[in-house]
């Protein structure tokens, strides 16, 4: 399925419609696959990004083609946002032959080497040194292109963040550290869990850190322009985002652990709701905002039809396919 | 007997070994304020507070190194590690600290620690959250391997790894956590080591562990109908195994199988295969099968997933060719 | 013909290599200005550059990481790790990154990477310093492993595994990297999974790879004075492994030992021995014996270690044994 | 054999007398092992500290017993300050059956756990956590004990350091991490692989950092002093030493990456020297300091001649020993 281009008529303003047109298509999606879990369509677990849209639509609007990345266990934003075909992305978490990575992956290793996502990661802290490595690629053969590592803030408890950090500081590697930070892990405020400040850690590398409002898609938008701009010229950069996860840890999770007042003022932080305001303030019909809304859904709709006729994967075929066949390359 | 669960099983036995010794501890992410991720140490917060039940950062490597350190100054640390798929990230402390310290040290310490590993598939969680990997384990000198099916095998052979003086390798099968079953209201502890005869038969023996038993079982009463007599041996201690027991009973039977979910090359079930063949030669009437997940990362999908863990069918279909 | 050694084979194919194609690139603690701890790198920072011959900081979860990443976006590393034993830092990235990757993703990408590992004992280095933990990557699909014993399958072996496409793990033994041996002017590239029948004989096969093969051939001379001929297979590839050969060799003189150095209990032998065992069960005259290290650290003191590492004698030994 | 008893009659000036009296016996015991490595008598490879005796006097002068201590390849002196029985630690590097570790372990882990020394670690960056558990353990045991770490400067690139200092500050255990800091990495300056500076590094967790001249035995002990103070009253710190690594990297490096100046003032800043000139300045006699040596070398020279005439381990009981004997515990 085709996504609707760019209002390029809007000029000016087209940015932010982008922003808000990709912050809609994510929350569609994981609107959807909210539901789907729910109702058994999809297997294992899926880790939603619903209340961060904005990190994922701010970060990748900055990334040029060529440009890698890798994110994590929570990453349906991230790769939406840089532009995945959503028909490969639905068939690949609910199991699909034709999923993105042939049903082999699910939600946590959705990967397209065409558009640079070297993959969602099971592992935490894992997407770092994967993007480090795509930087080292990127200076070694002076592609002109950065690394993009999400991670999360609990992430910063593992010492595969610490270790890149040193060495792309070292070598000055194009390589854009993005904290999503949502102040949890897991069950857990990382407050309880982390006691670095990041902004800290960075500066003992003497890297650029960059903190923004990830619940402001156009303030993430060009806070992570300035740290993708930072990276391609002068190496490691650092973007702390600071953000809000709506939905549990996983889907299914019931947040007991939550207080109240967090649950209840959480929907006031809502990048979507934030950037229709801005749209409207500058005169963008609410009936077009609708619209783009109505087109997301519809599209996403269209990939669940498409996925649920969508045949299962071959086993023997998958037996087949763990090294590369000869001759292949 | 009272009817539990395997889940709580390792619950109740945290909890009494806890009780009984002090100097027993817990260590792992999100353990304590939530349970954990599994359930299996909720309640024990609350029960033994914070000094005893700690939630650890994310980040497993000094987490086990930890363990290490505070199981030579005196404590018992039982470790969980989410997923045996991250252990990945501890290998040093568990391989190269905890499994030679005492060795190393010429007997001077002992490494009283327990790290516990969720292993195996069914949850369709994919290639990174699945995995089986007790092998590299069962390896490694000084390391001791246990594998519960049961449910009152979860409880006595974890009390028996938190009393045992060396590091323990725990490994729990997710797909059991939720499985019902009894446990006597006075448990006892498991002898480190001895495997189960989980059925007795007399035309071949299947030797297997963990979550497959269950298929094993399951075999064995289908292949009732086709006249085979199948006796199942539950190892339950991988390193050290109970070769007497599987040698006595392929001794009787002259034919053996063995079964596990974990990837087959390369797997548990080549040392038993191979020490069967080598000191059981002149009892086999047949090759010794063996059953074990096909040569591929666990795949996601559940087309895909149902046909990589081995069952029952797979098992019959070995033990009858030992039989032809 | 040209006179080397081990470690300047290995030097001669990594320098091939990069000069052949300049996606090949090396990282490692102190492979360039030193020329790496066993000179395996010497010189390649002049002739490569710091751009292709990279000194790392002592990170090694963070190197193989970036290796993966790196081989996912257009290059091809080869990783030193110092000594085996320190893999145990970076098994996350070998196993759960670099292995799964092009399966995970559909099969959109492939990750040609090597990780070097020296292995092995005899330098009196200790447990922390000596290990053989090949079997460990044998059991994860998606690895492939090598271990050459010849000067020649030093570059033959590492050349086919930096063009190979996916992930290798390159055992290299660190008691033979001073070992002298012919090398051709223009050697060429092994064939991953092939096994070469270093010695010919008719009475036993006896299965080996790495160190251990040279004393396999000792206790094959030394068995022609007890009348026994024996075939000596070097399996050079583990991960896949030459079944073929084995099994013919084994049709042709009916008994088998499997000998190497890591220690046998779950070792590369046990694998190899149940599937003789089972392929093979109608060729076999005696069981199949087993010869590896005894399941301890590797001990410090010479006195200790020169009886841990198997040497002719145990091999002699098994191969009698499997003759009376 | 017995060490000699500290000189009290010399009042105030005991510290500095036992701190010289310890270095001496280091040094001693390095350089009897320089020759013995030489001469084929020591299996594999040791890492010496001559030049660095300071740091390991100076830190173990201000432990208590009870305190416990892991340490790295570069370990000899720290177990020899800590008072480790000299003649097992010879026959331990010599291989033999009266070796503190019965000749299973060599340089590399030399232990005592009857003084709290939780071994010498072959794994760079692995003395962290295991003292982390340590501390961890006199925390919950209530000890009131320290656990100190010693670590290179090197080692700072593992990601175990930093998930060792974040666990440390979380839970505000009584760990003291001492970087022995001698500018050297193996063969290369540790300028060239970590661009962290440790003093932000600790800062990042709100850890305490003290910085001493680790090339001065009184400067390092009072440093180290306020440093273990520090950590029984109120948590984690850390500790810099800057020393000096005379030798190469084990016996046997040429140090042909060295450069002839740095050689050449090394001797300058021997802690030795320096502590011998000020007991001069405050009126020791020469006499009486050159009997302090001449004691140390005479206690090692009875050790190595005890190491020769002790037998070979027995491989059998060794092999028997890889587990705890039931009923040991
Ligand atoms: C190495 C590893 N340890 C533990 C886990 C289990 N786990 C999955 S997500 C998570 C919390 C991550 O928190 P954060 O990094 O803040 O990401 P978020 O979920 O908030 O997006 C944990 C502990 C894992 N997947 N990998
Ligand atoms: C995990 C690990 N990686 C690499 C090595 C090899 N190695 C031994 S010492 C050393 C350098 C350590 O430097 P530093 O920490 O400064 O200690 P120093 O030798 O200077 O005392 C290295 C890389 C090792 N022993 N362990
Ligand atoms: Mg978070
Ligand atoms: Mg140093």
């Amino acid at each position: 399925m085709k996504r609707p281009a760019a209002d390029k008529h809007i000029g000016g303003n087209s940015r932010l419609l982008d922003l808000h047109r990709t912050m809609l298509l994510v929350r569609a999606a994981e609107t959807a696959l909210s539901k789907l879990f729910a109702d058994g369509e999809i297997p294992g677990f899926i880790h939603l990004s619903l209340g961060q849209e904005a990190v994922a639509a701010g970060v990748c609007s900055a990334l040029a083609a060529g440009d890698t990345m890798a994110t994590t266990h929570r990453g349906h934003g991230h790769v939406i946002a840089r532009g995945i075909d959503l028909d490969g992305f639905f068939k690949e978490l609910m199991g699909r032959e034709g999923g993105q990575c042939k049903g082999r992956s699910g939600s946590m290793h959705v990967a397209d080497m065409n558009l640079g996502i070297l993959g969602a990661n099971g592992i935490v802290g894992a997407s770092v040194p994967l993007a480090l490595g795509s930087a080292l690629a990127h200076q070694t053969r002076q592609t002109g292109h950065v690394a993009v590592a999400f991670f999360g803030d609990g992430a910063m408890a593992e010492g595969a963040l610490y270790e890149a950090l040193n060495m792309a500081a070292l070598w000055s590697l194009p390589l854009v550290s993005v904290c999503e930070n949502n102040g949890w892990s897991e069950f857990s405020p990382t407050a309880r869990q982390f006691k670095g400040r990041l902004v800290d850690l960075a500066g003992a590398f003497g890297i650029r850190h960059i903190l923004a409002d990830g619940n402001d898609a156009e303030v993430t938008a060009e806070a992570a322009q300035e740290a993708v701009d930072h990276a391609r010229a002068a190496g490691p950069v650092v973007l702390e985002c600071i953000t809000t996860r709506w939905r549990g840890h996983f889907e299914g999770d019931p947040q007991k652990y939550r207080d109240a007042d967090e649950m209840a003022t959480m929907a006031a932080g809502d990048p979507i709701g934030r950037s229709r305001a801005r749209l409207a303030e500058i005169g963008i019909a609410a009936s077009h905002l609708d619209m783009m809304a109505a087109e997301a859904e519809a599209l996403v709709t269209g990939c669940v039809d498409a996925s649920r006729a969508d045949p299962l994967p071959d086993f023997d075929a998958t037996l087949a396919d763990v090294y590369t066949p000869l001759g292949a390359h | 007997m009272a009817d539990s669960r395997y889940v709580r099983a390792i619950n109740k036995a945290l909890s009494d070994a806890m009780a009984a010794d002090e100097s027993v501890i817990l260590m792992g992410e999100d353990i304590a304020d939530a349970g954990g991720s599994f359930k299996a140490t909720r309640g024990l917060l609350e029960q033994f507070g914070p000094m005893r039940v700690r939630d650890t950062p994310i980040s497993e490597n000094a987490i086990v190194g930890a363990a290490v350190g505070a199981a030579l100054s005196g404590l018992k640390p039982v470790v969980e590690i989410m997923f045996m798929d991250f252990v990945t990230l501890a290998m040093d402390a568990l391989v190269n600290q905890a499994a030679k310290s005492r060795f190393m040290f010429g007997g001077q310490a002992s490494v009283p620690m327990v790290v516990r590993l969720p292993h195996g598939g069914g949850l369709n969680a994919g290639p990174q959250h699945s995995q089986c990997l007790e092998a590299w384990f069962a390896h490694i000198p000084g390391l001791k391997v246990l594998c519960p099916a049961t449910v009152e095998d979860a409880y006595s052979l974890l009390r028996a790894a938190i009393d045992d003086p060396d590091p323990v390798v725990f490994v729990e099968n997710k797909a059991l956590y939720a499985m019902a079953g009894d446990l006597p209201d006075q448990p006892g502890k498991a002898m480190i080591g001895q495997a189960r005869v989980a059925r007795e038969g007399s035309d071949v023996t299947v030797v297997t562990y963990g979550a497959t038993l269950f298929s094993c079982l399951k075999a064995a009463d289908e292949l009732v109908g086709h006249g085979i007599s199948t006796e199942v041996i539950d190892l339950r201690s991988l390193q050290p195994w109970d070769k007497e027991t599987v040698l006595a009973s392929v001794a009787k039977t002259h034919r053996a199988v063995v079964a596990h979910e974990a990837v087959r090359s390369f797997g548990i079930g080549a040392e038993i295969a191979a020490v069967i063949g080598e000191e059981g030669f002149d009892d086999l009437d047949a090759p010794v099968g063996r059953v074990g997940a096909p040569f591929m990362p666990v795949p996601f999908a559940r087309s895909l997933e149902s046909r990589f863990i081995p069952d029952a069918a797979a098992i019959r279909t070995a033990v009858q060719a030992c039989l032809v």
